[in-house]
């Protein structure tokens, strides 16, 4: 007979308000195979501890079911204190009376009586638990970290001074991300590329990284410790390691006017280019959309249409025939740090996202938005740091700055605050400022919400030293009248409409993840939200990891991020991974599938579903070797637990622990008590 | 006794719910935290995935007195076993139909996928199957044939 | 059948098969023949009344055939889908069996009662039937025959009960299954149950269970059609095997048709070709799913 | 195609020429139009200044007179009687108990099937029948779609163009072969029903509108909502310097009637306080 302890946790009265605990005890201490059952204000408290402790010991319980909270949140705590208490911890399970019965229903009775039925079938299932040991598996003590902006260069160089491997993933010709594109970075003002070069030349002379720009993740698979990934190395068409970055190429070239993107569409750039002066690695690449040669070659010419770029190079670096390239990794950790793009009005628009045409980007000259900005302020920019108007080059006298533009609008735009705009447009008022002295910067907000460390402060600079006018509206509509904007907006505070003629209008439009976010976050099975930020395994508790083992997450591929932000992200991502690292062996879970060779007649429909390729095929010979039948059986290193062979297997030869048909069916049993 | 009209009106459904870990249980945790009520007669039974759900659950399920049964899991692409909820879609697209043709009515299992962000949809989920199984009353065909005790 | 005679005499002589399991002449009809010596050979016949899938023969639960050598069987083409069932789900190597492909005209529905094939006669599978010339096979015999009579007896069935209330299909169902002992004929006749252990026999923890009450009758015909799905080849052993005449050829075809219509998958005789269910598609339909 | 048709209050009076327009222009283009019989006023702004269950149940009634004569699809020309009618179909739609207080003041069955459509709406599906019969009449002639403030809003009831960024009308009238010119008043206010108690605010705004549609070179400003029609055309001599040239305020049935070659005296043309006729004689020399 089972001699299982029940302990029915009050949560204070999140559990106790609407589910009678006592009652839930005692009708308990009544079931079949429960030797001991007590409710208690806070189980997961050390004296609740204590209490399981205690009891394991006097009843020499053989189960305990903790009814309280969902397994996701005390599970571990839970089994840690049987295991404390010599209880082999895989004898204990949770019944989630809390967020499934106590905190959403009203009616006390009826979640009682539900409570007891949770209790209840846990109970049962418990009866054919089987003591189980943690699975051990080597972990590959590398990492790999996807997206070379701050956030993944910091986790990169935290990982790698920690003393593993890491391999760095970026999709540009060079890591730096959206920072590298800034002029100065609030709330200091210190100068952007001042504070990310050294980190960039730091990651790129870092023994223990391997820095992979201009490529992407192909392909993942494998588990926590022991992923394989295989990378795309996109051609550049020029070969790095003879290349020594003098640039005679990118001068040569005959293509000049291509809008280049690192200085968003603001400036141009040649077809062979380096981003940036900075650029890490500082080689060059071809666009082969605009590169004649290679224009002239998808036409199917014969002769070289061009060659200029190789003629300048002195060590014959550029090599046409350069193919994509692809490497295989084995990796034990994955940080996702694939950064934010803007939502940009008009252009490469998400679906049903429509609005702010009124706003006029893309058609009324000199509308831009924030990155357009920081280019035309940054001193290697297209303006080389002076203020100018994209359309003819004059100094504008007045701008008008407009704060959440996507943000803050389910209607037209995202649901959501992005964070950082309230700051980077103050930034962009001061920077102004200085670079305009008789310039007048208007900002039309909503709320300024600037709640980091001197944040407010600077805002409060802005408007009072550096004569920022701060209108509190909305912009209704703008548009071109002669060489300057009207732009007709309203001033709620002192109830009255607005027009003001303005020299230049800059958007704050919205944070969004970076596009392709869906496919990689599948490519790694991360679930993600509905606008592609990737879901973090717990907003509070757990905001670096995600539910998948071993993928972490920093920066604003998880939510609308700052730099501080994103660098405490990626230090608190490398220290994880630096901590899963630090273990010889990795412990798993051991809910994993076994085959009862005796009854498998060997069809292999489970090889077939098996998401993770776990099922092996192994010959069941007699003493004299002859071969009697070949059945499966399942590798317990990589199986994940998904109980798919078990669902789809027809004679029910595989189980998978933790939760095998004995159990399942004593779940269900026990509900039609 | 009471009359049908009484047993009606106080007919509680009994419904088990079979959902996966990563995404539907932990939506319906969502839906806790968030308060945000529901009616009680569903009784969730957690599995490591939809792909784990197995045809024979359901049966059971039914045999053990359920009034009507819930399967939810993750939306395709999201699973957290890659491909677990396109298996289990394939095999309830079939066991569904063949449910409706040996005369089991089909409006007592709702199939659904519940992401790990969507606790409003859980309780939707929840609250529609509740008051469709309500409007079918008891499962008296299956139980009768079942035989219960009590 | 001189040609089929002669074949089979000349496998056994030259050892390459050591028994021709066939049809012959039995005390009560046509049964199935296992000829292990030349010289028997004459007991071969082929006709409509030769119903039964030998391809059952080669499952290896038939463990009392493992003795008689390398089988060569008599195959219509609607068996060689069984043989390349078992091959698909690794129950049987290809090397270790001989096929005598026979091209068929169709088959009695009752071999015992009828002689002549006409439409109330013919085997309700043989109307739809798109293998009377046979593709898997080691050896072929027989004249191409003429096209099956048609019959639409068993589609009507099916579309009647779909046109009915879920109540009216019930109803059917109960007083069908009612008749059935358990007696599991149907999971014995059938080439493709090869399980070791069947689950409905699984006690810890009973799925399905054992006696002949509705409930476990219920539960075990749900389990039967679901494991048929996309693996029945519609041969019809099982319905000619049940004591009780219940119609389960029915239910193997309407989740043959759900099979077709949802995943376009049709019975194959290609091994290489997956069965349905263990394999998925992206555009899988979902609208049944909230 | 049929189609039910509400002319509302202002087309059997002050906008008889968007009635007689509207009217040639489907005969034109083989749209049936089926006046609703014993159809009532709509509320306008008055109803819903007033009460809400009135405001609703009185274009209500219309509707439910639609559904009882067959129709599935109602057109109101006038901006306002199809935004009182939208707004009822949106509302009742979305309240079931709103939806029974309703039926219950009409008495009559009413269960809320018929959508509602607006001029611009209906001229934008039948654009394609237009471009095939209209000739080069209007070729070069280059006009300003105004909007104002109620065709194309609140979004969530109208819904069938970009509240802020509209392009229906400018689809029409190139349909009708005209160019439409880009300008930035198309969604200002006219001043609506102030025209009596606040004349100067209108003659200030309509003078505003004049003025951009002048600036950005149109020959003709169009509009369909009557009120807009008799602010900017009844009320334009108020808004003219001594010598300006006026600008005709065409409603866009009247300008697509023009394309099909409709003599001006069927389009109502002659009603008009700014003279249109010279455009058409323009528009007919432009056919010869």
């Amino acid at each position: 007979m089972a001699r299982i302890g029940v302990f029915v946790c009050h949560c204070g009265e999140n559990i106790g308000r609407t589910v009678d605990c006592a009652r839930v005890a005692d009708a308990l201490r009544e079931h079949p195979g429960v030797a001991h059952s007590v409710d208690y204000k806070y189980m997961c408290s050390d004296p609740g501890q204590a209490l399981i402790k205690q009891a394991i010991a006097e009843k020499r319980l053989d189960g305990v079911v903790v009814a309280a909270c969902s397994p996701h949140m005390h599970e571990k705590t839970f089994r840690r204190a049987c295991a404390g208490a010599d209880l082999n911890p895989f004898l204990c399970e949770m019944a989630n009376v809390r967020e499934h019965c106590s905190w959403i229903h009203e009616d006390r009775a009826r979640a009682t009586d539900k409570a007891i039925d949770l209790a209840r079938t846990i109970v049962e299932k418990v009866k054919h638990n089987r003591p189980l040991q943690t699975i051990r598996i080597p972990v590959t003590r590398r990492a790999l970290v996807i997206g070379g902006g701050i956030a993944g260069i910091q986790a990169a160089l935290d990982i790698a001074d920690g003393g593993a491997e890491v391999v760095l993933v970026e999709k540009e010709p060079s890591i730096g991300g959206h920072m590298s594109q800034l002029s100065e970075t609030f709330p200091t003002l210190d100068c952007s590329q001042c504070i990310l070069t050294p980190r960039m030349v730091e990651v790129y002379q870092h023994p223990r990284i391997k820095l992979m720009a201009y490529s992407e993740v192909d392909a993942v698979s494998g588990y926590i410790g022991n992923f394989t990934v295989k990378i795309r190395q996109k051609a550049r068409a020029v070969d790095a390691s003879t290349c020594n970055g003098c640039g005679a190429c990118t001068k040569a070239c005959i293509q000049r006017k291509i809008p280049s993107e690192f200085d968003e569409r603001l400036g141009p750039r040649s077809a062979i280019y380096v981003p940036f002066p900075q650029a890490v690695p500082n080689t060059p690449v071809i666009d082969r959309a605009n590169c004649a040669y290679f224009k002239a070659k998808a036409k199917g010419a014969t002769k070289a249409a061009c060659g200029k770029c190789a003629e300048a190079c002195s060590r014959g670096a550029i090599d046409f025939d350069q193919q994509d390239s692809f490497v295989t990794e084995k990796v034990g950790a994955i940080v996702v740090a694939t950064g934010f793009q803007l939502y940009r009005i008009g252009a490469d628009q998400p679906q049903g996202l429509t609005g702010y045409g009124e706003y006029g980007y893309g058609t009324v000259p000199d509308v831009i938005d924030g990155l357009q900005f920081e280019r035309l302020a940054s001193a290697s920019g297209p303006t080389g740091g002076k203020i100018l108007r994209p359309s003819d080059g004059r100094e504008p006298k007045r701008i008008v700055f407009l704060q959440c533009v996507g943000s803050r609008d389910p209607a037209k735009g995202m649901a959501y605050c992005s964070k950082i705009c309230c700051m980077y447009v103050a930034k962009h008022t001061m920077l102004y400022r200085h670079k305009v002295h008789d310039g007048q910067a208007t900002v039309f907000y909503m709320d300024i919400r600037a709640a980091g460390k001197g944040y407010d402060e600077f805002t409060r600079r802005a408007i009072e030293e550096d004569g920022a006018r701060y209108v509190r509206g909305r912009v209704a509509r703008l548009y071109r009248d002669g060489d300057v904007i009207k732009v007709h907006g309203f001033d709620t505070l002192s109830g009255e409409p607005l027009v003001l003629d303005a020299d230049m209008v800059v958007l704050a439009t919205a944070m969004r993840p970076q596009p392709g976010i869906e496919a990689l976050a599948q490519k790694l099975s991360v679930s993600y939200d509905q606008h592609g930020f990737i879901n973090e395994a717990h907003p509070k508790l757990r905001p670096v990891e995600t539910n998948t083992a071993g993928v972490f997450v920093a920066g604003a591929c998880q939510a609308p991020r700052d730099i501080p932000d994103s660098v405490a992200m990626a230090s608190a991502a490398a220290s994880k991974i630096l901590g899963l690292f630090s273990q010889a062996e990795l412990e798993r879970e051991p809910t994993v599938a076994r085959v009862d060779t005796g009854l498998c007649s060997g069809c292999f429909h489970c090889e077939r579903v098996c998401p993770y390729g776990a099922v092996e095929r192994r010959e069941i010979r007699d003493r004299k070797g002859n071969l009697l039948k070949v059945v499966a059986e399942v590798n317990p290193g990589v199986c994940q637990g998904c109980g798919t062979c078990q669902a789809t297997c027809p004679s029910k030869s595989v189980e998978l622990d933790g939760f095998t048909d004995q159990q399942i069916w004593a779940e269900i049993n026990a509900l039609a008590l | 006794m009471a009359t049908a009209a009484e047993s009606l009106t106080a007919f509680e459904p009994r419904i088990t719910a079979f959902v996966c870990n990563w995404c539907t249980y932990t939506g319906a945790d969502l839906a806790g935290t968030s308060r945000l009520q529901m009616a009680p007669n569903v009784r969730i039974v957690r599995l490591p995935c939809t792909g784990r759900i197995d045809p024979l659950f359901v049966i059971k399920a039914f045999e053990r007195g359920a009034d009507g049964v819930i399967v939810s899991g993750c939306h395709p692409a999201d699973c957290h076993y890659t491909a677990g909820n396109y298996h289990a879609r394939r095999r309830f697209a079939v066991f569904r139909e063949l449910l409706d043709f040996m005369g089991i009515d089909t409006r007592r299992v709702t199939f659904s996928w519940v992401s790990a962000s969507e606790g409003g949809k859980w309780r939707d989920v929840v609250n529609e199957t509740v008051g469709r199984v309500q409007a079918l009353g008891p499962f008296e065909a299956y139980h009768e044939l079942a035989g219960r005790q009590g | 059948m001189k040609e089929l005679q002669e074949l089979a005499a000349r496998l056994l002589t030259d050892g390459s098969a050591g028994v021709v399991i066939g049809y012959e002449e039995g005390p009560r009809g046509v049964r199935p023949a296992f000829v292990t010596r030349p010289d028997d050979v004459g007991r071969l016949i082929f006709d409509p009344r030769c119903v039964h899938n030998l391809a059952t023969y080669l499952s290896p639960r038939r463990t009392h055939l493992k003795g008689l050598g390398r089988p060569a069987v008599v195959v219509k083409g609607c068996d060689a889908r069984a043989v390349a069932g078992l091959l698909r789900e690794s129950q049987l190597a290809r090397e270790d069996v001989l096929l005598i492909a026979v091209r068929c005209g169709g088959v009695m529905r009752h071999p015992e009662r009828h002689v002549d094939l006409r439409a109330e006669t013919v085997a309700d599978r043989c109307t739809s039937c798109d293998v009377r010339e046979p593709h898997l096979f080691d050896f072929v015999v027989g004249e191409a025959p003429a096209a099956p009579p048609v019959t639409d007896r068993r589609e009507a069935r099916i579309r009647e009960l779909e046109a009915g209330s879920p109540a009216d299909r019930w109803a059917f169902w109960q007083e069908e299954l009612s008749r059935c002992v358990r007696c599991h004929a149907c999971r014995q006749a059938c080439p493709m149950c090869f399980c070791e252990r069947c689950v409905a026999d699984k006690t810890q923890p009973q799925w399905v269970e054992s006696s002949a009450h509705p409930r476990g009758v219920l539960a075990f015909h749900l389990t039967r059609a679901m494991h048929q799905a996309g693996r029945c080849v519609d041969c019809g052993e099982c319905e000619r095997a049940c004591p009780a005449d219940i119609p389960l050829g029915l239910l193997n075809r309407k989740l043959a048709h759900v099979v077709a219509e949802r995943f376009g998958h049709h019975p194959s005789d290609d091994p290489s070709v997956p069965a349905p269910i263990g394999s998925y598609a992206q555009q899988d339909g979902q609208e049944f799913i909230l | 195609m049929r189609i039910g048709y509400y002319p509302g209050c202002s087309l059997h009076a002050t906008a008889r020429e968007l009635d007689e327009s509207l009217r040639a222009v489907a005969s034109a283009l083989d749209l049936e139009l089926q006046e609703l019989d014993d159809w009532s006023c709509c509320g306008a702004t008055s109803g819903h200044a007033t009460n809400h269950l009135l405001s609703l149940a009185l274009p209500a009634r219309n509707l439910a007179l639609a559904e009882a004569q067959g129709h599935d699809r109602v057109l109101a020309p006038c901006a306002a009687c199809y935004n009182r009618l939208a707004t009822a179909r949106h509302e009742i739609a979305a309240d079931a108990a709103l939806a029974a207080r309703v039926a219950r003041v009409l008495e009559r069955p009413f269960a809320n099937r018929v959508t509602v459509a607006n001029l611009v709406e209906v001229l934008r599906e039948l654009g394609p029948a237009i471009t095939a019969r209209a000739g080069r009449s209007l070729a070069g002639l280059k006009v300003a779609c105004y909007y104002g403030c109620l065709l194309v809003r609140p979004a969530a009831v109208v819904g069938f163009d970009d509240p802020e960024q509209p392009t229906s009308m400018e689809d029409v009238v190139r349909a009708a072969g005209a160019t439409p010119v880009a300008w930035q008043m198309r969604l200002e206010c006219c001043g609506g029903a102030f025209s009596l108690a606040r004349t100067a605010s209108v003659v200030r705004l309509g003078r505003a509108i004049l003025d951009d549609a002048r600036r950005a070179g149109a020959e003709a400003l169009v509009v369909a909502c009557p009120m807009c029609h008799s602010n900017l055309d009844f009320r334009q001599s108020a808004m003219l310097e001594r010598g300006e040239k006026p600008l005709p305020v065409l409603y866009l049935s009247e300008l697509v009637g023009l394309a099909l070659g409709i003599a001006p005296d069927t389009l109502g043309l002659q009603r008009h306080f700014v003279d249109a006729r010279p455009l058409a004689a323009r528009a007919a020399a432009e056919v010869h």
